[in-house]
């Protein structure tokens, strides 16, 4: 916290002392000031109330659909074979870079960013549920089979409670893609969102608008993984100290 | 016909066996063993019984029915693994209960009969606890009560001691002996230890390579192995090729046989023995002294063999290394194979 | 292989029937057309060999940096515990969203790619060189010193090759990243290189050479990913089988 | 003075103790294992040794000169752990060298100093190997190999067989005791399997809760042992409390004693023992047998306390369960503590 004052007050030194071009950065009191006057103007509501919808949205669709396609290759080897080199090789082609595609797909609104969301979601759901049901102890499964579960019993007690934390690693990285997705959409074609006013702001050399806009996406991203901590240690309460280290140097990487 | 029979088991892999040919019964109630190394095929039998490995050929009976091709979540059969292989995600409680819950009874009766089987195991007040949060020997313990809880017909037991430490597992091997006994379950129990074997089992079944190579009790098998391998696999046999111990005993053996002795059948002393025909007599000297506890092993080296005797640790006599002794093995006790 | 044919063949012949509008995915055939055609007007190797530069040089540097960073902090932990959350922080602002305000900073040139790449790259490398100095089987350090080996030695000897794994994992995922970030940043400001001509393109609803594009970032990026399985196979050559299982189940993730 | 001395070795975490004015002397040459269970303080005594821990009091000493605060890597001692903790990146042969290579040796000389104990260890043929290609008791003879071949003043063994299976750990035992007697090095052996320590050791030193509790060779610690603990962590002692002891007996013992006897000293008989001063009569019921190999356990029920009595697997007598059997204990052989 300390830090984080003494931080801002040599930003604000520095750029005043002028010991490099503010314009590279600007002020903190003028970013402050800035923010302020977003917000009033209702602009900061608007914006960000359409990129988080985009992310949203993105998030939601690309999870559900990479969690459906994960668990439904995870448990049906033989469909898994024939499908999963197929979506490695779309993956291969880094989805932000087809933006332009999209848009000129879905256009300018809201779908081609929803879009691309999802689609950078749903590769990473879809992977790492995948590799969750792969890494799901046989014994576990033959456990639950003689203690008289059936196939879908056993996909519900058993093979979807233990791949969660994988699934939730997955749709950990999800939101910061989802994001970084309907932003960069925003970028190439959009009349509006954090990502068109940050790329209008510096075609203007509004600095502090861009710093603000980073600010607050700083902010968003550090809420949002709080929350994740929250929901993760709430639906993985049953893990252990040794398996959180794991996760940790997991996260770290 | 036997409670739990294995007809003429075969388990192939390609052109490769696990299993050939192998013939075994087990009585209601009875505490069976299948002893053996790693890879000799002990686990996939108590697999094939499970129904968790298709057998290639051969039939299976449990309880006078064929149960070869039945699901295995229709056999009534109870299974606990080395890896204790609980449910990460629920507690104590609920991996027992799960199943009696998925044989859809009333809650009530799941409450009871979990609680029992929690009581039995010695887990009272674990009850709300993740696996996780449970050392090796609870959480096998776990997995016992989660087993005999829903009353299986059979109890199978897959090196389920194997990853925990020597001392809790003596306790451990007690407890399960206790529950055998105690609720009359047959059980079937898979090891590579002769010891827990011996001290466990009412019958063991000593396999290699795909085959049962022995069965009886303990005894039968400690005092009378059928071959070289099975006294070298059970005990710490001195085992001589019939051409040194013709040399050792100016006697005529088969150079190709192989003669077995258990250590504990050889008498030792430091005077001379009164000649009798019954024995072979012979002297040596203290090249090594092992202890072991209740057993002080000496291994005695006469005319280039190496000799291991054991005698019980009782401060009768005791011999030093060095010094010269006398020792005789009864003509009787001397096992000779091919 | 017959799969990718029976693909192209089912695309040209589902695009020629117009069962969906062919200015969508435009035709394998005309894809190829265009792919000449750019390949002979000499478009190909410039836009090429620029987008490569940018992505090249961001992926040494980044690299570079990122594994100094984390030998760093690795190695002095009571640095790492102050350096470590502010690094982290930073990467919780996705540098993507950036791309604006490095091209006001460095220009429409080269550089701001570079740049964004190399951060990009960074973040990746430096977090998996920290994971895997941090993984290094703490008894492995000892026995080296009690065999006589100084802290130089160790690390030469025991901590920078058993932590290869994950500095080579960061390297894997960087490379991808580098390739997004010169072509975003080409998005966003410039006047050539493969990003460019991607949006040039979609804006005069050229599909057929987007998809060139495409296709060729496709190609590069096999190649790319084959070469370094050549090198770490090389590199770790002496892992057994068992590691690799875990290596495989993590590339997929 | 002593090879090794450990003097008033103290080591705390804040305020909680792990060693506690713990001494300890070892002999050049001598084969000496710490015995405790886990938590005990034996690794951690170990480790001071080594230098990777630092001791917060006492003074350590080897070969004469004052180690305490010297860097580990200038102390010569070689150490093994449980998890054979081998160079992953190099090959057999460069694991091995790595501590010459350290040392700044030449080539030639280093090479054959390699081959040589690469002989030792029996593993000619897989120099080219990297640990991942060996088994868990290859990796820990490469281990062993890699630490002998620099010529440690002291060896040092941290549970080195703990990961290993039964059958292997006793092939290990001996090359290790047959290395240690070729090459004449002092080592120190920790485990918490009292037959291992048993069978290895020069001098046994059994630990508790960060103290040593008794040394000795291993006939000292298992005919004598110093406590009612001691008897209890190295045998399967009998023990009974006082107030059973008096009953039993009719004699008075003080109620709170511990009165410790082993179950091998024990006579059993089915006939009645002629009267004799010097020993306690008993009458009982066989109520289990267990068949341990070499040796077979009754117990015994008399007067509701169960008695172990162990004879030797000789087929000499052979007694049944639920027969009533007579048994004495010569009172010399008794323990009694506090």
């Amino acid at each position: 916290m300390i830090l984080i004052v003494a931080f801002f007050a040599f930003w604000e030194w520095s750029a005043e002392a002028k010991l490099y071009n503010p314009l590279f950065t600007s002020y903190p009191s003028e970013i402050f000031r800035d923010l302020i006057e977003f917000y009033v103007s209702g602009d900061l509501i608007k914006h960000a109330s359409i990129t988080l919808k985009e992310a949203f949205l993105g998030l939601f669709y690309g999870s559900l659909a990479g969690i459906i396609a994960g668990l439904i290759l995870g448990q049906f080897k033989s469909l898994g074979k024939i499908l999963l080199p197929i979506i490695t090789a779309i993956h291969g082609i880094p989805q932000l870079t087809l933006a332009p595609v999209y848009i000129l797909w879905f256009g300018l609104g809201i779908a081609s960013k929803v879009f691309l969301a999802a689609l950078m979601v749903f590769f990473h759901v879809f992977f790492s549920t995948y590799a969750g049901i792969q890494n799901v102890d046989k014994k576990l499964i033959e456990s639950a089979n003689l203690l008289g579960a059936g196939k879908v019993q056993t996909l519900i007690h058993v093979v979807l409670p233990t791949s969660m934390p994988f699934i939730l690693s997955g749709v950990r990285v999800g939101v910061g893609s989802s994001l970084v997705g309907a932003i960069i959409g925003e970028y190439i074609g959009a009349s509006a969102g954090f990502g068109w006013m940050i790329a209008y702001a510096s075609s203007y050399f509004n600095i502090a608008r861009v710093m603000a806009c980073i600010l607050i996406l700083l902010i968003v991203g550090i809420f949002l993984n709080f929350f994740l901590d929250k929901v993760e240690e709430y639906l993985l309460r049953w893990r252990g100290r040794e398996n959180l280290v794991i996760e940790n140097s997991k996260k770290i990487s | 016909m036997s409670y739990i029979v294995f007809q003429d088991i075969e388990k192939y892999y390609g052109e490769n066996y696990i299993l050939k040919k192998s013939n075994l019964s087990v009585e209601k109630g009875e505490f069976a063993t299948l002893l053996g190394a790693s890879g000799c095929g002990k686990s996939t039998l108590l697999r094939c019984l499970a129904g968790l490995e298709k057998v290639t050929n051969g039939k299976i009976f449990l309880d006078g029915k064929e149960i070869t091709n039945i699901n295995p979540r229709a056999r009534n059969v109870g299974m606990i693994f080395q890896q204790y292989s609980l449910f990460p995600n629920l507690n104590v409680y609920k991996n027992i209960a799960f199943g009696l819950k998925m044989k859809k009874m009333e809650k009530d009766t799941i409450h009871q009969h979990v609680k029992e089987a929690i009581k039995m195991v010695d887990l009272v007040g674990k009850e709300k606890q993740y696996p996780s949060q449970l050392s090796g020997g609870e959480q096998q313990r776990v997995a016992l009560a989660r087993c005999i809880v829903t009353r299986p017909k059979v109890l199978l037991l897959d090196e389920p001691l194997s990853a925990i430490d020597a001392k809790l597992r003596k306790s451990l091997q007690s407890r399960i002996k206790e529950l055998h006994k105690e609720l009359g379950m047959t059980s079937i129990f898979v090891t590579h230890d002769q010891d827990e074997a011996m001290t466990m089992s009412d019958t063991i079944h000593l396999m290699r390579n795909g085959v049962i190579e022995q069965s009886g009790n303990p005894f039968e098998l400690y005092n009378s192995p059928k071959n070289s391998f099975a006294a070298e696999f059970i005990g710490n046999y001195n085992i001589f090729s019939g051409k040194d111990f013709s040399k050792l005993t100016g006697e005529k053996y088969k150079d190709k046989s192989d003669i077995v002795i258990r250590p504990e059948l050889i008498e030792i002393s430091n005077t001379s023995y009164p000649a009798d025909e019954k024995y072979y007599d012979f002297f040596g000297t203290i090249k090594n002294i092992i202890p072991q506890g209740n057993i002080i092993r000496y291994s005695v080296k006469s005319n280039n063999n190496l000799i291991n005797i054991d005698v019980l640790n009782n401060e009768k006599d005791f011999y030093k290394i060095g010094q010269e002794v006398f020792f005789r093995i009864n003509k009787k006790s001397l096992l000779i194979y091919k």
